[in-house]
């Protein structure tokens, strides 16, 4: 096995735990889970980048992953200030689980 | 024995379509939204395989920082209570549709398989040129020397978008919680670096992946994190200077483009000697451009005409 | 392999697990503020690992700095997006889970 | 079968499913997403042939362009949900069609195939 051998073994890690993690996207139960999951993204995302930049010998992923982190919050910033503030009602009654 | 990249493109394709199937048939909204987003991030994996880095880099930032946002704000103001409504519509017209779409479907893919292998593209042209282009990242020499023709355009279609927005009324004020102390933290921290990092992805566009693009890109989700935030602009730089800084990138691109033109030179024809300094002018002001208009565009409409109810700025 | 590639390799080998129990946590925990914890272990100490290790490999200070930097955002944008949906969700009413 | 006509096939299916998806849903919002999906399943296709040419490198050309693409699709994007709001704030409607569903209760079969509307114009 040769070392981006590894990074890639690696990378598709890293990539199964983001499918893991979409079962939550899919199950909810509230707003705020989902978006959570899409967080947990954003930081397997910039895993993925390193090492894929690492094993395939491309310095531009990790500019790449330099623009996932510095833009990782901007989503759950729109989420709490303009989405999450309504419809409590509709998810109170999933929510019970 | 499969190598792990190959097991890796697999899995990443599953993904792809397994949510952009789930996305568009979810039933409640906001999953769809939230898919919408992981989609645009496993695309930018997408775009890094197929060896695209400045693809990959303009959809991180527009993925992350701008599309994302500006679904989740249009959901917020359609009110989530209307989000889970199903789908009706009469079984046998989708049928119709679905089987229409398995032919193009069908089409689609025989053409793409039958395309022949070795397909040269216009590789050998741009690479046998790129000394005359004024600089050494090919995507950028494409996109300002070689093809500078589409890139004028794109900020035509940019600034016809304001336009369009601008004149369907003024952005409403948005109602929203006022931003707690780490919120404000956060964008305190955020936006001198974004600026630094928009700077960065410029600079870096002539040698490397970057460019005007991806930099404007993550200039523009700075606004979209201040109007998030709550933070008002300076009512003086709602009236013209806003205007100015909308109209420039296409203005500036269409003086250079008539302005080199003349004796046997084309429109767009950068005299020799003179491609890197106008390449890096016109990159300059196009960045600037880009993130103001969709700045605007995220807020929604044009700035309130009375002052002081400004709806978006920069510099505090 | 130089001595410095391995050692990086045994901290990039270490981020693995932290990185399984984020996504596990968020699938297996009972409610939206213990599924919070599971997320800040992931960027907090998954990654950190991660990068830690990749930054003893490459030896050079522009990556050393714009490792770090990656890092350190990814930190912040964990725990303010952590912090701000907590705060929205408790805002709302929503009880945190108890053992019963 | 090749990496190159493997995504370049998965980008027809994401286009098909995507337009699929741009004629039978209902709701703008999520025409609106399905219009940037078929895009994103375009642009993948292009990039992919861009990987197969032959040579280390990648064809720039098609990367160019979809670079353009993607910008405007995000402000075509903009424009059309900004539309959609609109729409939304005159009308009180969600989606197209001449019923009325300010009551939001499931009509028994769309009784007016929706033409592919103007205001999910995506870009390239």
């Amino acid at each position: 096995m040769t070392m981006s051998e590894f990074y890639f073994g690696y990378a598709l890690f890293l990539l199964l735990t983001v499918a893991i993690s979409l079962i939550r996207v899919l199950r909810g139960p509230t707003s705020g889970d989902r978006m959570l999951s899409a967080q947990l993204f954003g930081t397997s995302g910039v895993g993925i980048l390193l090492l894929l930049g690492r094993g395939m010998e491309m310095p531009a992923l990790w500019d790449v992953a330099l623009v996932f982190a510095l833009l990782a919050a901007v989503a759950a910033v729109a989420f709490v200030q303009r989405v999450w503030k309504s419809g409590e009602q509709k998810e109170a009654k999933s929510d019970a689980s | 024995m499969i190598s792990a990249l190959s097991l890796f493109d697999l899995v990443l394709i599953i993904l792809l379509l397994w949510l952009a199937w789930h996305l568009l048939s979810a039933r409640d909204l906001f999953r769809a939204t939230v898919l919408f987003i992981t989609y645009g991030l496993l695309m930018s994996l997408a775009w890094v395989r197929l060896k695209a880095p400045d693809v990959a880099l303009a959809e991180a930032a527009i993925g992350a920082g701008i599309t994302g946002a500006l679904v989740l704000v249009a959901l917020g103001r359609f009110g989530e209570a209307e989000s889970d409504e199903a789908e009706p519509g009469s079984l046998w017209l989708r049928g119709l549709v679905a089987s229409a779409a398995l032919g193009l479907f069908a089409l689609l893919g025989w053409a793409v398989w039958s395309l022949p292998t070795e397909m040269a593209g216009l590789k050998a042209q741009v690479f046998e040129r790129m000394g005359e282009s004024g600089v050494e990242n090919p995507v950028t020499g494409v996109l300002l020397n070689f093809r500078a023709w589409d890139t004028l355009l794109e900020m035509a279609v940019l600034f016809l978008a304001v336009l369009g927005a601008w004149s369907l009324g003024e952005a409403e004020e948005p109602s929203m919680p006022a931003p707690g102390e780490s919120l404000l933290a956060l964008v305190r921290l955020l936006i001198p670096l974004i600026v630094l990092v928009s700077g960065y992805l410029l600079w870096l566009g002539e040698t490397a992946p970057g460019g005007a693009f991806q930099g404007g890109a993550v200039l523009a989700s700075g606004f979209v994190l201040l109007l998030l935030a709550g933070v008002r602009p300076i009512p003086s730089l709602m009236g013209w200077p806003l205007r100015a800084a909308l109209g420039s990138g296409f203005a500036l691109f269409l003086v250079v483009a008539v302005a080199v033109t003349g004796g046997s030179r084309m429109l767009l024809e950068y005299p020799p000697g003179w491609e890197k300094g106008l390449i890096l002018l016109i990159e300059g002001v196009l960045t600037l451009a880009i993130a103001v208009t969709l700045g605007v565009l995220f807020a929604g409409g044009r700035p309130p005409a009375s002052p002081g109810a400004g709806k978006r700025g920069e510099k505090r | 392999m130089p001595l410095n590639e391995w050692i990086g390799l045994l901290f990039i080998l270490a981020a693995a697990p932290f990185f399984l129990a984020g996504s596990v946590g968020l699938l297996r925990f009972p409610d939206l503020y213990c599924r919070l914890h599971a997320l800040t272990k992931a960027d907090n100490i998954g990654l950190g690992l991660l990068i830690l290790g990749l930054m003893i490999q490459s030896l050079s200070l522009a990556d050393f700095l714009k490792l770090l930097l990656i890092w350190l955002l990814v930190l912040l944008a964990g725990s303010t997006a952590a912090h701000l949906v907590a705060r929205s969700a408790l805002r709302q009413g929503r009880k945190p889970w108890e053992r019963r | 079968m090749n990496i190159v006509l493997l995504y370049a096939l998965t980008g027809c299916a994401i286009f098909t499913v995507g337009l699929y998806a741009l004629f039978t849903r209902r709701h703008l919002l999520r025409k609106v997403l399905a219009a940037n999906v078929a895009g994103s399943g375009l642009f993948l296709v292009f990039i992919a042939i861009a990987y197969g040419t032959p040579g280390e490198r990648p064809d720039p050309v098609p990367h160019a362009m979809v670079l353009t693409g993607i910008v405007v699709a995000v402000s075509a994007t903009a424009l059309a949900l900004v539309l959609a709001v609109r729409f939304r704030a005159v009308t009180g409607r969600t989606s197209f069609g001449e019923e009325e569903e300010a009551k939001r209760d499931e009509e028994p079969g769309a009784s007016s195939v929706k033409a592919p509307d103007d205001k999910d114009g995506e870009g390239t």
